[in-house]
């Protein structure tokens, strides 16, 4: 049992394409890279299937890391069963985006590159999934970050691109930083990063109530959350992040990585359940985010922009359900979500494939004749995404629901209507796509093979995902609720969802011109919702400008310049150079001068040594 | 105050013959050279020549003392007086025999016994270099200058290799006296290989011996490897001002470091005095080789080829019996016996000294440097380690 | 006749008198080779005193001191002249008072 | 005798030692060096240590000091001319020096508790066989990185001795 091989044969590739891409021929490079998550995807098979049932962690010390002081930190990997979920969906998903990827960026230049990041993604990735560790899963988690990073201003020639880039790099430094607060928080309060151990030494506190030194660990752990998942108010990343390539967007900004956050509240469940404010806190960030982000997506033109934004929606969804305690729930959300939601943006990548580049929704219609495929797989993910009944998305969104249902009614509610949103803009999306006439110059093409495997292998498992049930799975670690089943909600949110899916075939394929009017209508609001709420504006105004301010003329002009240069250096300078001016008659350059200062010191040191030091002994 | 007339004693006898030695060394070597050419070298002085050291002396004394002008005078006299001294101290931790008993005094056949006797004579020999160096220098002359240069850089060169020699068998006999280096020879394989260091196991120290030896030919000067006085070169090298009785001092110097350098040879590598085969046939070998050459001195005695022979050959012959009844005396053997073995080893060397000489051509300068350098001086390093590990393994 | 032994303490006076002697050459003399051999007299001082003292001690770890101190000064013996020798070719000058350009 | 032997041999030390400050000449200084180096040769042998005195004449006598003979003859090094520079050290170093000799004079005989006399043969620890011990057990790690420096003197030399330096 080595678990260090899933997270190897990834880098293996990164590493092979990385070095040698350049002089690799495409095919190999496509061998390597989908190889190499291929191999893990089958390791990991075999590993599951070995360790079935696995109701108790298998850890794994591969060497001591750190050893300072108490502190003892090991690149320790552990697999449970909350483990092993993701690295299936991780491994699994991952594979199909790959074998996407082929088709998809066969004519892109920098071929090789985007595997190599691609992989190192995976293997970062694999590693945040797998620590047992907070300073492991720390480096699995800023390692994703790069990833994206380099993977979002892949276009680095264009400045759209990598603005985009430093953009995300940047809002999630800002979590970041909260999150290394946390494990610094942790590190003085326990003593020791290993998950088991802090999760044995919370086990005998208090839970707590009021805000208190679990309170603070964990909101600044959600902190970190926030920024890598998309939330209030660090969501403002993701949806430029679509500026990467399609692939990415599927795999990193939708399937796995900004499920990160998610993962891991889910694996330091044990802390957030002992804070019942910090609860509350990720309950309504995620409530509000999915709410904010699903208004946002209605007014959307471009494609990938909608689906960005209804993966900040549906992150929300996921946080409410980890704030309701919900933690399984969150986890079944997470795995339907990245089967339809990766489906969503490979279809959509597939359409942008098919128009040579096109991405906005008003130069688009009448698809469905010429990609039937495309079609029929958004569909099924349009419909999982909705919540339509028996679809994937149906089950998860209704565990979420339940249990907001359960705990707070109004939760509930706002939930409901934010999936009848959904449902919503995803079908306006689907219906400007396939249906209608078509309004753009390019000719349209179905897509590779390589593409359309993923995207039927996709589509079935949107489409039947939601029987394998999640929460049964991680039983073991989060409880079931024992509360009688309540059919209510599952009947109120589906409704919701096939009422926004009529809405949407009403506006956008019956009657189009009463879209027009509506819009025309709602005014001042739409521009708000086309604008999304000028937050970034707000942000700029607010956040940036001053700090850009403050540093050019506080820290730059006045301290760098005027303290640090002008006084610390120069001044250091002046001071120096007095003095050295002094000292420079002694630096004669005749060794025997220097021989004799030598001499004059040593005898000082011996009269005192001798004499001195002697007389008290 | 037994033990300073002892030391006395033995310092004078040793002086003594040494010097003899070094006299009759010369005189041997152009003999010897002399046949190997197919010539007959010096017959005039005395009978068969023997009498031309003493000739030589003579010469060498009453020839004009030069002093050149433009020399160092301090170091230009100090260097042959170096060289001479230095050459012959080393002789006196060198042991000829066994402790014997003469009149009731027990007592050593060596000068003295030096606990760290070997790095005593390597000291010696490191040292020596100053004579040669100072007397290039101090000649003012560029052909003695480049002499005394070639000569430091030649033996600190070969000074490695040397050393590393010598330590494989201290090795094997665990001891810096000679003497004790010596005693750990004796004794047999077998009943008839002797323990000398170049049979002993755990490991025959042949190659040591070799390189050793060829070692020991630059040390000295000798040929092939006596650049420091090229001819063809160098004129006569780092001795080209010098003459009389100061040119006899370096001529000294060198047959003296011969001497010196073959005995340690015979004491680390061929037992020492420790006959060839053992005692009771051993004692009688003297004898019977004496009576062998007293036979043959007669046989050419009866067919004289000048009518002088009649007379010198049997006297020859007489000299070599009355030897030989005196290695036959059962009072004296223990004394002498090893004292002949001994010799008889340090001759054969020497012999091997002149005899190269006669026969090898000289080495470039550069050629030299590369030989001590990237073969003998690796060669030592792997016959010391393998030594090493052949004696920490058995 | 009997002549009483010498303490140790004239050992030590001696090595003080070579070492002061090695400094005097070092501050007096002007060539390079001579400043660098009455470092090499310094040394030699020093080491009397290690012997010295590990004759009081009776102690062998004074003499283990010493050859550490000979081995380092013929490896810095090769060094320096090696050095000597690169700055004769470079400034063809052995004064040490001419080798001061690294003087502002 | 031992006493005879020191005084011989101190008196010769420190006529050489100040030959090697006054002679003009470096060669001169070097044979006075070697002079120094064996008189202490023979002390080293009156206070028990046989085998560092052979190793001080083999290494300092035969090795470094040839080195420097070498390099004078090689260098044709001349007498010194005087010089003006250094005129600190000139007036300082002599002042410096007595009253070093005399601090050192008053803390060994003044302040330093009683010496013992030394007595040839009364103390015979320095032989080769307890040295090696001692090195090769107590000091192996000393041993061994003084051979790395002598490797990377013999390196550095070979660098610095060959004719162009790029």
């Amino acid at each position: 049992m080595t678990l260090w091989l899933i997270p190897f044969f990834p880098l293996l590739g990164f590493l092979i394409n990385g070095l040698f891409g350049k002089r690799l021929s495409k095919p190999a490079v496509s061998l390597f890279a989908v190889g190499s998550v291929a191999l893990s995807f089958i390791y990991v098979l075999i590993l599951l299937s070995k360790l079935y049932p696995l109701t108790t962690p298998y850890t794994e010390h591969d060497f001591t890391w750190i050893h300072s002081g108490f502190l003892q930190v090991g690149f320790d990997l552990t697999v449970d069963r909350l483990t092993a979920l993701m690295l299936m969906i991780v491994t699994g998903v991952g594979l199909l985006i790959h074998t996407y990827a082929t088709g998809y960026m066969q004519h892109e230049e920098g071929y090789a590159r985007f595997f190599s990041y691609f992989n190192l993604f995976m293997f970062f990735m694999l590693v945040l999934v797998l620590a047992s560790n907070l300073l492991v899963l720390f480096v699995g988690w800023e390692g994703v970050g790069l990833c994206s990073y380099l993977l979002v201003g892949f276009y680095y020639k264009e400045k759209f691109a990598s603005d985009a880039a430093n953009k995300a790099f940047i809002v999630n430094r800002i979590g970041d930083f909260g999150f290394l607060l946390g494990i610094f928080l942790v590190v003085m309060t326990f003593r020791t990063l290993d998950f088991g151990q802090i999760a044995s030494a919370v086990s005998s506190m208090p839970v707590e109530t009021n805000a208190g030194i679990l309170t603070a660990i964990t909101l600044l752990l959600f902190a970190g959350a926030t920024g890598k998942s998309a939330q209030i108010p660090l969501y403002v990343w993701l949806p430029d992040a679509m500026a990467g390539p399609t692939p990415v967007s599927a795999l990193i900004h939708a399937a796995t990585m900004v499920t990160a956050g998610v993962y891991m509240v889910a694996r330091t469940a044990f802390l957030y359940n002992h804070s019942t404010i910090a609860m509350s806190v990720v309950a309504v960030i995620g409530l509000f985010t999915a709410v904010l982000a699903a208004t946002i997506g209605v007014a959307q033109n471009d494609i990938k922009r909608v689906f960005a934004y209804s993966t900040v929606s549906q992150l929300g969804y996921m946080f409410l359900g980890l704030g309701l305690g919900a933690y399984s729930a969150g986890m079944f959300h997470v795995m339907t979500h990245a089967f339809f939601k990766a489906l969503l943006f490979l279809g959509a990548g597939s359409v942008i494939h098919g128009l040579g580049g096109e991405q906005d929704l008003r130069h688009m219609g009448g698809l469905r004749k010429s990609m039937p495929i495309t079609f029929v797989t958004l569909g099924i993910a349009s419909l999982a995404i909705s919540g339509f009944p028996f679809l994937s998305g149906f089950y998860s969104k209704d565990a979420i629901l339940s249990a907001a249902y359960e705990h707070a009614p109004w939760m509930f509610w706002i939930g409901a209507l934010t999936a009848g949103l959904t449902a919503f803009y995803v079908f306006r999306a689907f219906f400007l796509t396939f249906f209608g006439t078509y309004r753009g110059h390019h000719h349209p093409h179905e897509s590779p093979l390589s593409m359309t495997f993923p995207l039927i292998v996709l589509a079935i498992l949107s489409a039947i995902g939601g029987f394998f049930s999640v929460p049964h799975l991680l039983a073991p670690l989060f409880p079931l609720s024992t509360g009688p089943e309540n059919i209510t909600p599952m009947i109120i949110s589906a409704s919701f969802g096939i009422l926004g899916i009529l809405i949407a075939y009403v506006f956008y394929v019956a009657n189009p011109a009463l879209a027009e009017t509506v819009r025309v209508r709602a005014g001042g609001l739409y521009t708000l919702v086309l604008n999304k709420y000028y937050v970034d504006e707000i942000y700029a105004a607010f956040i940036v400008r001053p700090l850009e301010v403050l540093s050019r003329y506080g820290l730059w002009k006045a301290v760098d310049v005027g303290l640090i240069d002008g006084a610390v250096v120069d001044g250091g300078g002046r001071l120096v150079r007095s003095v050295g001016g002094l000292l420079r008659q002694l630096q004669s350059g005749s060794i025997r001068n220097y021989a004799t200062w030598v001499m004059a010191g040593s005898l000082i040191v011996i009269f005192v040594l001798g004499l001195v030091g002697g007389s008290v002994r | 105050m037994n033990f300073y007339l002892v030391s006395l004693i033995k310092l004078f006898i040793v002086f003594a013959i040494f010097m003899q030695t070094l006299a009759y060394l010369q005189w041997i070597e152009r003999k010897v050279l002399a046949h190997i050419q197919t010539r007959t070298g010096p017959l005039r002085v005395g009978p068969h020549g023997l009498l031309q050291p003493l000739a030589d002396v003579f010469k060498l004394l009453t020839k004009e003392d030069l002093l050149p002008p433009y020399v160092n005078r301090f170091f230009y006299l100090l260097s042959p007086f170096l060289a001479v001294c230095l050459a012959l101290i080393s002789i006196a931790v060198i042991p000829f025999g066994p402790e014997i008993n003469v009149f009731g005094t027990r007592t050593y056949l060596q000068v003295t016994d030096l606990h760290v006797g070997i790095l005593f004579v390597l000291a010696i020999s490191a040292v020596s270099v100053y004579g040669v160096a100072l007397a290039g220098w101090s000649s003012n002359n560029k052909y003695s200058l480049l002499g005394g240069l070639r000569s430091s850089a030649q033996i600190i060169s070969y000074e490695l290799p040397l050393t590393l020699a010598i330590v494989s068998p201290l090795l094997l006999m665990n001891q810096l006296s000679f003497r004790a280096i010596s005693d750990g020879q004796a004794g047999y394989y077998l009943g008839f290989i002797p323990r000398w260091a170049i049979f002993q196991m755990p490991f025959p120290q042949i190659f040591g011996f070799l390189i050793f030896l060829i070692a020991a030919f630059a040390e000295t000067n000798r040929v092939p490897f006596d650049l420091p006085e090229a001819e063809n070169e160098l004129v006569a090298g780092f001795h080209t001002e010098y003459s009389s009785m100061k040119f006899a001092g370096f001529f000294m110097a060198e047959y003296a470091n011969m001497i010196t350098i073959t005995c340690v040879a015979t004491l680390l590598f061929l037992g020492g005095w420790h006959p060839l085969f053992p005692a009771p046939y051993s004692n009688w070998v003297p004898t019977a080789l004496f009576i062998f050459a007293a036979a043959i001195a007669f046989f050419h005695a009866a067919q004289p080829a000048r009518k002088i022979d009649r007379y010198s050959f049997p006297v020859v012959g007489a000299i070599a019996l009355i030897i030989a009844a005196i290695f036959a005396v059962p009072v004296l053997q223990p004394i002498i016996v090893p004292i002949f073995w001994f010799l008889a080893k340090v001759g054969l060397l020497l012999f091997v000294f002149i005899w190269v000489r006669g026969t090898l051509p000289r080495f470039r300068y550069d050629q030299l440097m590369k030989f001590a350098w990237t073969f003998l001086f690796p060669c030592a390093l792997a016959n010391l380690l393998l030594t090493a590990l052949f004696v920490a393994v058995f | 006749m009997h002549i009483s032994p010498v303490p140790l303490s004239w050992y030590l006076l001696l090595s003080a008198l070579l070492f002061a002697l090695g400094v005097a050459g070092f501050l007096y003399r002007k060539s390079i080779i001579t400043v660098f051999m009455s470092i090499e007299l310094m040394l030699n001082a020093v080491n009397l005193t290690f012997i010295s003292f590990s004759y009081k001690l009776r102690q062998i770890d004074g003499h283990i001191y010493a050859f550490f101190v000979m081995v380092v000064a013929a490896a810095e013996a090769a060094v320096g002249l090696a050095i000597i020798l690169t700055i004769f070719k470079n400034r063809g000058t052995l004064q040490i008072d001419e080798v001061d350009s690294m003087k502002l | 005798m031992d006493t005879v032997l020191f005084v011989i041999f101190a008196i010769v030390s420190l006529i050489c030692a100040f030959n090697v400050v006054l002679q003009t000449h470096p060669i001169s200084s070097a044979l006075s060096l070697v002079g120094v180096m064996g008189s202490l040769a023979v002390l080293y042998l009156l206070l028990g240590a046989e085998f560092l005195a052979m190793t001080q004449v083999i290494v300092y006598g035969g090795a470094v000091m040839v080195l420097f003979v070498f390099t004078i003859m090689l260098l044709n090094a001349g007498s010194e001319k005087s010089s003006s520079k250094s005129w600190f050290a000139q007036i300082a170093g002599l002042p410096l020096l007595l009253a070093f000799v005399a601090l050192m004079g008053f803390l060994i005989k003044g302040v330093m508790p009683a010496l013992p006399a030394v007595r040839f043969g009364s103390f015979i620890g320095g032989t080769a066989e307890q040295i090696g011990r001692l090195l090769f057990t107590e000091y192996l790690l000393p041993f061994e990185v003084i051979s790395i420096l002598i490797l990377i003197a013999i390196l550095g030399a070979v660098v610095l001795a060959r004719k162009e330096i790029d």
